[in-house]
């Protein structure tokens, strides 16, 4: 079972974008990118705070919908699944 | 056109295409990399995502507020000082419409359209901060 | 640049001319010939009192909104639906400004600035009545 | 003395425009333009209402400077005066 992750603008920068991973079934949400994050400590940082739940500005979304922090632990990934990481955004 | 692209626009044609049977006022909102004493601005946006939002910025735009044309250019990639970041030209039958076409569109576009830009500076750089700290509150 | 002309003007050139240092935000409005059943427009002005006014407002406009370039063009003469009537480009360095002072000239110009307008008909000809009948209160 | 009287849209249609006439020392403006609106009545009836006083749309205008209709049965008119008389504008 494989999803893709993609992080954009600091988190990009400190973990990377477009990241193939293998998942086992029933893998949630908060869990995969908990995972994936901890591979660069500031990266991990940027993203959860010191309690591990996601910063309350961070943005997530499942195909492109947006999921709510709330519901992240809840939420499992399946296959095919574009997960995405991003912080405010700011264009315009 | 709703774009979002490296190559800049000329708005001088898309101003003149604007121009649908009944329209009495076009608007122009044009971003440009201000210099705040920094070399270049970057900018990166989740593309698909990104262009959908904008799509339903401008059907929604265009019903609230009867416009006739909507065009809207969002650049990426690095921009000079002095560029065009950001193009929306909307084409409506009175000046009142148009004005309050536009300005939803750019308040749209802040406060929800996964894009991001980067100041560079020649100490490095500096990801510029949302206006809108927790986007917007639900993305369809 | 302030200007009462037939010519018409190249709005991209205005655009690019308009981005002084420090500009974030050009707003440009495009009034155009509405075609309401109308065969051509005719636009009248009394020229040395109407471009006077047209510079007051830039004035007025660029202290008032901190703008940082004011064009105003407006056209007179025999226009065809579609042609640009008037033309304003501002830029300033947030879009709040931009947006606000572009808004403020364009109303002051409806208000106070001597130029009428005749719309062309199959049968004839009307003249198109102003927004305000007393026209502006107090001229400088 | 001779004065330019300019009129517009619709009352330069019906009056002319660019008239120079010669006035005598102490005419005032509500007077003089009375006298060249005279020449067609469908052009005074534009200006003026049935008790002969300015409609009160009428904008008048004596070099550059707006003159209060009120104001215009007492200001006089002077040698090389430019004298404006026109309806509401309407640019933009």
């Amino acid at each position: 079972m494989t999803v893709k992750i993609r992080f954009f603008a600091r988190f990009r920068e400190l973990l990377g974008t477009d990241i193939m991973t293998d998942v086992v079934a029933g893998m949630m949400f908060s869990s995969l990118i908990t995972t994936i994050a901890k591979k660069n400590p500031e990266g991990y940082d940027a993203i959860f705070d010191e309690k591990g739940t996601f910063r309350e500005f961070v943005i997530l979304m499942k195909n492109g919908k947006r999921i709510d922090i709330a519901d992240a632990a809840k939420t499992p990934v399946e296959d095919g699944d574009e997960i995405a990481v991003f912080p405010p955004v700011a264009g315009g | 056109m709703i774009a979002i692209q490296l190559a800049d626009v000329d708005i001088g044609d898309l101003i003149r295409a604007a121009k649908k049977h009944g329209t009495g006022a076009v608007i122009v909102f044009d971003g440009v990399v201000r210099d705040d004493d920094i070399t270049e601005m970057e900018l990166e946006a989740y593309e698909d995502i990104a262009k959908q939002e904008l799509q339903n910025i401008a059907k929604d735009a265009t019903e609230q507020f009867r416009l006739l044309h909507v065009d809207i250019i969002h650049r990426i990639g690095r921009l000079a000082v002095g560029e065009n970041i950001l193009v929306i030209v909307v084409a409506a039958g009175h000046r009142e419409e148009a004005y309050a076409g536009s300005r939803y569109i750019i308040e749209a576009i802040k406060a929800g359209v996964p894009i991001w830009k980067k100041e560079l500076t020649k100490n490095g750089g500096r990801w510029v901060p949302g206006e809108h700290g927790h986007g917007r509150p639900k993305t369809s």
